[in-house]
């Protein structure tokens, strides 16, 4: 029984094998196996079509980590059904296509390796209805892309692209996993479906923007919205497949996905609508305005592609002005721009996949893509010609192709919503079909770029790598289905519209009523603005197109270095040198310095607690008395060690200290403690004899060069952690809480049968720190042993000096 | 009884003891040093099951209640801690094996191991407070000695700064006990936290704890980090792999279980405290770690990122955030071992650790390569590896306190880990191959294995969180509710 | 000679065993060495040999020239320290000794040490000639070389 | 000149031996009175010193042919086992016991396990404070 | 006697703080030896001083207390330990690399 | 007054008067001129001093405890033999390391001795 | 009285080592420096012993012999590290 979690791991199976396939079958043939996996999936799939456009859902959940909610919880609705569809089926035109676009000698298999990798990934974000499990794969996908855009990791360029990629992308999730907690904090649930249900009780809730904004932050990065595009054209590094799979027609929709899938949790607030909307339309005006000026064709589509995700997620902030205004036959009327969307969504992946693969065909078979370089094709390629017209018209929002009606749909959308003015619209919205209307203009002439510059106009055979002819039939079958599919929803759009787009639909406004979700789509609907807008489009565009060459200039008014790539760029320098500063400055190498952090960590917070806190207190009432010879041997004391700091020499600094030491054994005994005067004494001794054999090969030691400034402050943090220990020593005295629990000890002799109670403390009651200290003890000796005896000069080679 | 709890600290005692008796026998030492740290990791699983289903375990050492002599307490963190402990001691032994050099095993170099081990273990399981010190003082010794053995001249400039810092830190310690000792009269953990609640933590407890933060602060790499990044690339790779994935958790652990057990009646002060340190550690780390274009740079300061990720867990403070800890924890000591084995073979392999200087090493060493990439992903806690669940509690935990400074920190630096370790890894693996086949190293079976064993493990734990989930859970319940550890330890004397 | 004192040790344990207590105690071991020593002075000329004791004896008045030694040289000391001017006149000087054991050499040169202002500074390698730094040699240097020799025949009672 | 050290050696060799007594002494008694293991250790090991310091180690080592590594080590190994020994009773890990005899000679004498326990930790001090030496000294 | 042995404690930290603070490695750990005098004092302070008899059974008590006695003894002998691997760690640094004087042994952080 | 009280007394006499003996050697190591003048306070005086001292302890709980005390009259004899050995090897090693006599010395036969046989 | 005389001999000891202290400081000789070290050592021995006189008790005994011994031994340790610069020889050529 198929189930969507057999389809999400069907990818990743294959993909465990492909290591033990791949060297017994001739290489070509990996990816006809391959092929296998998208094509089955859109199959079975395919299958359920009907019941999910009758309104059915299906839930599937396997526990992962019950303890935390996160399981592989499966949810197959008409939403993830669009997505589901497009990810197998553009996945199999694409592997079809990439069988013969990759040469034998690639590492194919890494290839397809990463490939299905990231088709189970996608698969897993849209049919994922855990969030936690959704950026699980969210993130998955963006790992694959960066191994699929550094396949030819050799090239400096394309591991610039696929680490920017990485890092934005990357980002965004991390963000959008910040907010995905939120969400979680807020509703207690980590299942979509439940989100859903019950966001509407959380509006006012503290965390309720910030999630909504981290989430979109996600999505913008994932979907190339204005200012995270960035990354898209250098992706465009990887192989054309991959280009047309991954960054036109899915990965770079997951953004898009996930905003439709929070549209009902987040869409109501209209701040959801401004966001959305307003980075979407900007995005496309930005993306459209910056395509025209490429000479790449691949940039081209990447700029290209960039705009169009912004048309996309443009019109869905807008049709959450629906959901804003609540379900009322009014309301629904603004739903038809979601619907636009998803239309155009599906629209998108089929030219803009068609296009790819013409690129792919042009560079593979000419060897460039470079505009400048390239014209006259029309004759050479033929099919690939008529392809490229069919996709570019399509794009341009010509009839009779597919690109026409959302195009017409989304014109629409915007005019209507100039006209709303509950969500403070106003005079900025007008501005909303003036951007549209502009970057459709810039639109119609990059398509106009892509066929003529490159079909039309003189053939310059010299400046081609080598000189090419028609692809082979298997490169042209996919494009080929593509463009079949482009005209042919231009003829039967509603067939796309009731069992796709309206299930859809549904699963966005799940509040409104199913039936008015899904309008009739027609090509021909009357004179209306829409259709004078594209009329104008074409006009303009037209005539813009044919004076290219005199005011395309003007973007040689950006300078270079503003760019937000360099932008980009420039941070990530910066980053590096002053992390480099900063770390530098402090990590010195030299332990006078980390010494001198541990002092002013313990002045400032020990010292701070002290005082701040009000710790200090004074009380000597119980203190024992103090006899003359005590003060003269503390008098001793003092002045010995004060005087090791201005010894000359080392022996008379050890010899002071050995008096230190020495008069620290009397105090024991004055303390009544035999064992430790005994131990002290012999100790004290033999660390004097440890440093007279240590000097033996050390020179006598120099004076202190430092800076009188230097010293003062040495001074200062001297005195000052003497004063805080005493201060927090004398606090302690005065407040002493509890009896001590050596009372117990009293009873040494019954209990351990000895009299010297220290004795059986430490053979007894404390053995285990005897024990260990024991230990330790031994462990330096020999590790003194050790470390004379193992010298690196005499010492031979081992693996870290090689 | 339980007296086999005793045997996660004793056995490598005994087993380092007996090894220096078999000396020149290199190669029995090996196998023995292997064999006593999976039968650690055997007993240590055993002990866990055990609480599961008995509660809290502790062995009086001689008999003695508490809180009169010194006693092991087994609790789900603890054990969790010691279970890792000996696998990734396991793991780097068999590394060991075939990259420390003849010399260093010739002296004593598996000894010093299990005597690190054997501190570790005993600071995990101790009870009391003094104690604590003693095994402190074993790993810290071991460490010296570990960290200069071999007598380079770049190991021994490192050992002096390192084992200055931690002499201070040691000084410290006992200070702080002095003065706990003086204000409150006992070292056993359960009766310190009960008598320090019954007379509530006043300011002068909270200045002391607050020296005590200092001193865990210094082990554990918590703002006062400096000494790490020096001493940590010093040594061969077999042994800073231990130091990266142990020795700082050391200091994690005690610094959790001192302000979960004893100090936790102020937290807006002490937590708060540990929040800040948190966040600028996690600042400073992420700026050391692309600050370098050495991987045992870049591999250092990512320890100290972790660090400061796992006590914004402390500094939060709920049930959530220390599950997310404890994960957390579990998971660096990993991945840690792991990153600094790759980082080892990458600069055994090409006698250089300046990233800049290697290329496309993917082509000589695709798996090498392939590991190093997963481990990258599991530090930046990319799921569904190792690092994710640990990253959605703290998260979880700093949203529901609103910590969101801390929340920023934390995602933004595993961002900072990404880039940091992506950095080496396109330097080192990707590029123009320039190893030809002639002079390529070829790399030694005993180098990959046990990269791949923990690389495996990263997954596993990850894919597998829930494994391990119900001792986390117990683990994080015993934190958060000191009487569970008081009631388990001193029992009906109150 | 250790032949008597073994026959001392026998008697005094022999006297702890007729003496048949339940507990050994020192007091009856002593009390059966005391008797002992009687029965080996008593005895002492069958063995040919001196009587053991009188090298204890040697001894005992060797340790009385040392403590006298001693009394007189720290007074001699103490009267320079509270002197009011120091008037002295050190020196180094050497002085050639009969005397050949280790033990005869060890024993003179402590003795030297704790005489009134002299320390012994150097031993020659074959361990004949001693260089004594004196603290007044103007004044005392004769009476040093006289007390030496009593030093020396002293010690050789002791050694010979 | 070369140096004579007659005077000091021949007093050492008198001397030592009271040292050793006294080591010996200390870490017997130390159950009641000052002393035990530790300081017993110390205090022999400061009487090997005494003898390194007046004669040279390969003399001393003519004497006293131990590896004190080793000494040091079946010192701790003592040391830790003697914890052992509790658990074969069926006791705490380093549960110690002690009772009262009625011996020949020695007349009524206690007699605890925690002499064992010393005997080990006065090895470890002796071993380790002679390597420590030893390892030392023997550098060139 | 507690506040003057409290404020011995702090005079002994303050050289020594002074000490570790050098440049010379030996003065670093004469240093760190001051500071485990002072320590060792500070922990038998914190016992109380003189509040007893000497802790060996026999007579009358009240014993002074006997816990910080044997927590300094273990104490004295760690650091006894810690020192003689310090210091020769020091020489062995020294003739590897032939000073003691810090500022020469930065090293690792341009390496 | 018994005869212990007296023997106590006598004993605490003792004791008094070394720690006299004691300061007044103690000013002669600061007074005399050179080193191997004052291993003559240090030597004779000092040890003169401890051995009193002890000798006073010894006697006196002999006759308050009547306690043999076999440790003091160990320590006794170790001083005795350490001493003199002590001030000889100290002064050797004065000369040896070449530390100046004083400027009223008026005879050195060991220089030449250390000078001819180097 | 007891109590009294003792306590000012043992105030007098330790003026004694107050004292030496200086040359401990001042020197100017290694030599002179190793002379005051042993007498402070020897007048803790007499310290002690009055100290055991004060408290009642046998317990510091062993400590003055073990003074004893480790002042010895110390003396002859920085004697022959002024005179040799070595304390511990591996072989003595003599
Ligand atoms: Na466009
Ligand atoms: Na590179």
């Amino acid at each position: 029984m198929f189930t969507v979690i057999i389809a999400i791991m069907l990818p990743f199976l294959v993909a465990a094998l492909i290591p033990f396939f791949y060297k017994r079958i001739p290489r070509l043939h990996i990816g006809w196996f391959v092929l296998a996996v998208p094509v089955i999936l859109f199959i079975l799939l395919a299958r359920y079509i009907p019941s999910v456009a009758s309104g059915d859902t299906y839930l599937k959940t396997i526990e992962w980590i019950p303890t935390y909610g996160i399981n592989f919880s499966t949810y197959l609705d008409g939403l993830s059904m669009i997505f589901g569809l497009l990810i197998t089926g553009v996945g199999s035109l694409v592997i079809l296509y990439s069988i013969y676009y990759l040469s034998a000698r690639e590492s194919l298999h890494h290839f397809y390796i990463y490939l299905l990798l990231f088709m189970g990934a996608m698969l897993g974000v849209v049919f994922s209805d855990n969030i936690f499990v959704l950026y699980v794969f969210w993130e998955l996908t963006s790992i694959s892309s960066f191994l699929l855009i550094a396949f030819w990791y050799h090239r400096k360029n394309s591991r610039y692209g696929a680490q920017k990629s990485l890092l934005i992308t990357v980002s965004g999730g991390v963000a959008m996993l910040a907010g995905f907690i939120m969400v979680y904090t807020m509703t207690d649930t980590l299942s979509v479906r439940e989100i859903v249900m019950s966001m509407s009780d959380y509006t006012n809730h503290l965390l309720f923007l910030p999630a909504m904004l981290l989430i979109l932050l996600g999505a913008f990065t994932k979907s190339a919205q204005f200012p995270f595009h960035i990354w898209l054209p250098d992706a465009m590094e990887a192989p054309t497949p991959v280009s047309a799979y991954l960054h036109s027609a899915t990965m770079v929709k997951a953004g898009i996905y996930l905003v439709a899938r929070f549209t009902p949790v987040f869409g109501g607030d209209q701040v959801w609508f401004w966001v959305v909307g307003s980075v979407g339309i900007f995005t496309l005006f930005w993306g459209s305005f910056n395509a025209v000026r490429q000479v790449d064709l691949k940039a081209l589509l990447a700029y290209s592609t960039i705009s169009q995700l912004g048309l996309i997620m443009s019109l869905f902030g807008l049709g959450s002005a629906a959901l804003h205004l609540g379900y009322s036959s009014e309301s629904v009327i603004y739903t038809q721009a979601t619907f636009a969307a998803l239309f155009h969504l599906i629209n998108h992946s089929t030219f803009k996949g068609a296009l790819f693969m013409v690129v792919g065909i042009i560079d593979h078979e000419l060897g460039t893509r470079d505009i400048r370089k390239l014209g006259g094709l029309m004759a050479l390629m033929p099919i690939t010609f008529t392809i490229a017209i069919i996709g570019s018209f399509s794009m341009a929002g010509l009839p009779p192709f597919n690109g026409f009606l959302s195009k017409e749909m989304f014109f629409d959308a915007v005019v209507r919503i100039n006209e709303l003015d509950i969500l403070a619209i106003g005079n900025i919205g007008v501005l909303f079909p003036v951007v549209a209307w502009i970057a459709s203009v810039l639109t119609f002439v990059y398509c106009m770029i892509i066929v003529f510059k490159t079909f039309l106009g003189p053939y310059q055979p010299e400046k081609l790598e080598h000189i090419g002819q028609e692809a082979p039939v298997g490169m042209l079958i996919a494009p080929s289905v593509l463009a079949v599919l482009v005209v042919s929803i231009f003829f039967f759009p509603n067939l796309v519209g009731v069992y796709l787009l309206k299930p859809a639909m549904m699963s966005i406004f799940p509040t409104f009523e199913a039936t008015e979700l899904a309008p009739h789509i027609s090509a021909w609907h009357g004179w209306n603005t829409p259709l004078m807008m594209t009329i104008g489009v074409i006009i303009v565009g037209v005539l813009l197109f044919s004076i290219l060459r005199h005011w395309k200039p003007i973007y040689r008014l950006f300078p270079p270095h503003w760019s937000l790539n360099s932008l980009y760029n420039m941070m990530l320098m910066q980053a590096e040198i002053r992390s480099s500063e900063i770390t530098r400055s402090y990590m010195t190498g030299n332990l006078r310095d980390y010494a001198l952090y541990v002092y002013l960590f313990f002045f400032t917070a020990v010292g701070g607690g002290l005082f701040f806190l009000g710790a200090f207190s004074f009380d000597s009432s119980g203190n024992a008395p103090i006899r003359i010879y005590e003060w003269i041997l503390v008098l001793v004391m003092m002045i010995a060690g004060i005087s090791i700091l201005f010894a000359k020499s080392r022996l008379t600094a050890t010899l002071l200290n050995g008096v230190l030491g020495y008069s620290i054994a009397i105090f024991f005994v004055l303390f009544r403690a035999p064992d430790l005067a005994l131990t002290q004494l012999v100790v004290e001794t033999v660390t004097t004899a440890l440093f007279l054999l240590c000097f033996r090969f050390l020179p006598e030691w120099d004076r202190e060069t430092y800076k009188p400034k230097t010293k003062m402050v040495h001074a200062f943090i001297a005195i000052a952690t003497g004063t805080i220990v005493t201060l927090i020593g004398l606090s302690v005295q005065s407040g002493k809480m509890f009896e001590s629990i050596s009372v117990y000890f009293e009873n040494a002799y019954e209990l351990a049968g000895g009299n010297n109670i220290v004795n059986a403390i430490l053979g007894d009651f404390r053995a285990f720190d005897t024990m260990l200290e024991v230990v330790v003890l031994f462990i330096a000796g020999i590790g003194v042993f050790t470390l004379i005896k193992l010298k690196a000069s005499r010492g031979g080679q081992d693996i870290e000096n090689k | 009884m339980n007296n086999i709890l005793v045997l996660p600290m004793v056995i490598p005692v005994l087993t380092g003891i007996i090894l220096v008796f078999l000396r020149s026998f290199v190669r029995i030492q090996r196998w023995i040093s292997f064999a006593a740290m999976i039968g650690i990791a055997g007993l240590s699983l055993y002990i866990l099951n055990q609480i599961q289903a008995e509660g809290i375990l502790h062995l009086n050492f001689g008999g003695w209640e508490p809180p009169y002599g010194i006693l092991f307490v087994a609790d789900s963190f603890s054990m969790l801690l010691v279970l890792t402990t000996s696998i990734i001691t396991a793991i780097c032994l068999l590394y060991a094996f075939s990259s420390i050099s003849k010399e260093r095993e010739n002296m004593f170099f598996y000894p010093f191991v299990h005597f690190l081990v054997a501190g570790v273990n005993g600071s995990f399981m101790t009870g009391d407070l003094f104690n604590l010190f003693v095994c402190f003082e074993v790993m810290l010794v071991a460490s010296y000695v570990l960290i200069s053995l071999g007598g380079k001249k770049l190991q021994l400039k490192a050992a002096i700064k390192y084992v200055a810092i931690n002499v201070l830190s040691s000084w410290f310690f006992l200070v702080a006990i002095a003065y706990l000792y003086g204000t409150v009269g006992t070292l056993n953990f359960a009766h310190l936290s009960q008598r320090i609640a019954e007379v509530g933590q006043g300011p002068l407890l909270t200045t002391i704890s607050i020296l005590f933060l200092l001193v865990f602060s210094l082990k554990a790499g918590l703002l006062l980090y400096f000494w790490l990044p020096g001493s940590y690339s010093a040594p061969p790779p077999a042994i800073a792999a231990l130091f990266g994935a142990l020795l700082t958790k050391v200091g994690i652990y005690a610094m959790l279980r001192v302000f979960t057990l004893l100090f936790y009646h102020e937290p807006t002060i002490t937590h708060t405290i540990i929040g800040v340190m948190a966040g600028i550690t996690m600042i400073g780390g992420s700026l050391g770690a692309i600050a370098y274009k050495d991987i045992r740079q870049v591999v250092s300061y990512n320890v100290v990122i972790a660090v400061g990720f796992i006590l914004v867990g402390l500094a939060i403070s709920t049930k959530t955030a220390m599950e997310g800890s404890i994960y957390y924890l579990v998971h660096d000591m990993i991945v840690k071992a792991l990153l600094f084995l790759l980082a080892g073979t990458i600069i055994a392999l090409t006698g250089t650790g300046k990233i800049d200087k290697m290329s496309g090493l993917i082509r000589n060493y695709p798996l090498l390569g392939w590991l190093f990439f997963i481990a990258t992903l599991s530090l930046a806690g990319i799921p569904p590896l190792s690092g994710f669940i640990g990253k959605i509690l703290v998260g979880e935990g700093a949203i529901e306190t609103g910590s969101y400074v801390l929340l920023a920190l934390a995602f933004i630096s595993s961002i900072f880990v990404l880039y940091s370790l992506l950095r080496v890894f396109m330097n080192c693996f990707w590029g123009e191959t320039i190893i030809s086949e002639e002079d390529e190293v070829p790399l030694k079976r005993g180098l990959l294995i046990p990269c791949v064993l923990l690389g495996v493990g990263t997954a596993l734990l990850g894919v597998g969180a829930e494994s391990i989930s119900t001792y986390v859970n117990d683990a994080a319940n015993t934190l958060v509710n000191p009487n569970i550890y008081i009631q388990a330890i001193l029992g009906d004397q109150k | 000679m250790p032949a008597q004192f073994l026959l001392n040790l026998f008697i005094a344990l022999l006297w702890m065993l007729l003496r048949d207590e339940d507990v050994l105690r020192f007091s009856t071991f002593f009390a059966g060495f005391l008797v002992g020593i009687v029965i080996v002075f008593l005895m002492h000329r069958f063995f040919g040999q001196q009587f053991y004791l009188r090298r204890v004896y040697s001894i005992i008045k060797l340790i009385i020239i040392f403590i006298s030694e001693l009394l007189q040289s720290s007074f001699v000391v103490l009267k320079q320290i509270l002197s009011p001017t120091l008037d002295i006149k050190p020196g180094i000087f050497t002085y050639e000794t009969a005397l050949k054991s280790d033990w005869e050499v060890t024993a003179l040169a402590m003795l030297l040490t704790l005489t009134p202002g002299s320390v012994v500074m150097e031993v020659s390698p074959e361990g004949n000639v001693f260089y004594i730094h004196g603290m007044d040699l103007e004044q005392s240097k004769d009476s040093l070389l006289r007390s030496l020799a009593k030093f020396e025949k002293a010690i050789m009672e002791v050694t010979r | 000149m070369k140096i004579n050290d007659v005077i000091l050696q021949t007093v050492t060799r008198m001397v030592v031996f009271i040292i050793l007594t006294l080591g010996v002494y200390l870490f017997l008694s130390g159950h009641n009175n000052p002393g035990g293991g530790f300081i017993g250790g110390l205090v022999l090991a400061s009487a090997i010193v005494l003898l390194y310091l007046a004669y040279d180690i390969e003399t001393v080592h003519k004497g006293i042919p131990f590896d004190f590594k080793r000494v040091a080590a079946l010192g701790v190994l003592i040391a830790v086992t003697s914890g052992f020994g509790a658990i074969l009773f069926d006791s705490h890990f380093l549960t110690q016991t002690f009772s009262h005899f009625h011996l020949p000679v020695f007349g009524e004498t206690e007699l605890a396990t925690v002499t064992i326990f010393e005997a080990g930790v006065a090895l470890a001090v002796v071993g380790v404070v002679v390597t420590i030496i030893l390892s030392i000294s023997e550098d060139e | 006697m507690e506040t003057l042995i409290t404020i011995l404690v702090g005079v002994l930290v303050t050289v020594a703080t002074y000490l570790i603070l050098s440049r010379n490695l030996i003065r670093v750990i004469l240093g760190t030896s001051l500071l485990s005098h002072a320590v060792h004092l500070l922990i038998m302070t914190m016992g109380g001083l003189k509040t007893g008899k000497v802790p060996l059974l026999g007579g009358e008590g009240p014993y002074v207390d006997a816990l910080p006695q044997a927590l300094i003894l273990t104490a004295i002998v760690i650091s006894f330990g810690v020192t003689a691997f310090f210091l020769v760690l020091v020489y062995r640094s020294y003739q590897e690399s032939r000073t003691e004087d810090l500022d020469p042994l930065r090293g690792s952080n341009n390496e | 007054m018994n005869i212990s009280e007296i023997v106590k007394y006598a004993a605490v006499f003792l004791i008094f008067i070394s720690s006299v003996v004691s300061v007044i050697s103690a000013l002669g190591i600061i007074r005399f001129p050179d080193v191997y003048t004052r291993i003559h306070a240090a030597t004779k005086s000092t040890t003169l001093a401890v051995l009193l001292t002890l000798t006073g302890a010894f006697v006196y709980f002999w006759a308050a405890e009547s306690f043999i005390s076999v440790r003091l009259i160990l320590g006794i004899i170790f001083v005795f033999l350490t001493a003199p050995v002590a001030g000889h090897l100290i002064i050797r090693a004065a000369y040896r390391s070449k530390v100046k006599l004083a400027e009223s010395s008026i005879e050195d036969e060991l220089k030449s001795a250390l000078d001819d046989k180097e | 009285m007891i109590e009294f005389i003792l306590g000012i001999s043992l105030s007098l000891f330790a003026l004694s080592i107050a004292i030496v202290l200086y040359r401990i400081i001042r020197g100017p000789s290694m030599p002179d420096r190793v002379i005051a070290m042993d007498t402070i050592g020897v007048n803790l021995i007499s310290g002690i012993a009055v100290i055991s006189i004060l408290l009642k008790t046998r317990a510091f005994l062993e400590v003055i012999l073990i003074i004893g011994i480790l002042a010895f031994i110390s003396t002859i340790a920085l004697s022959k590290f002024i005179e040799r610069g070595v304390i511990v020889e591996y072989k003595r050529d003599r």
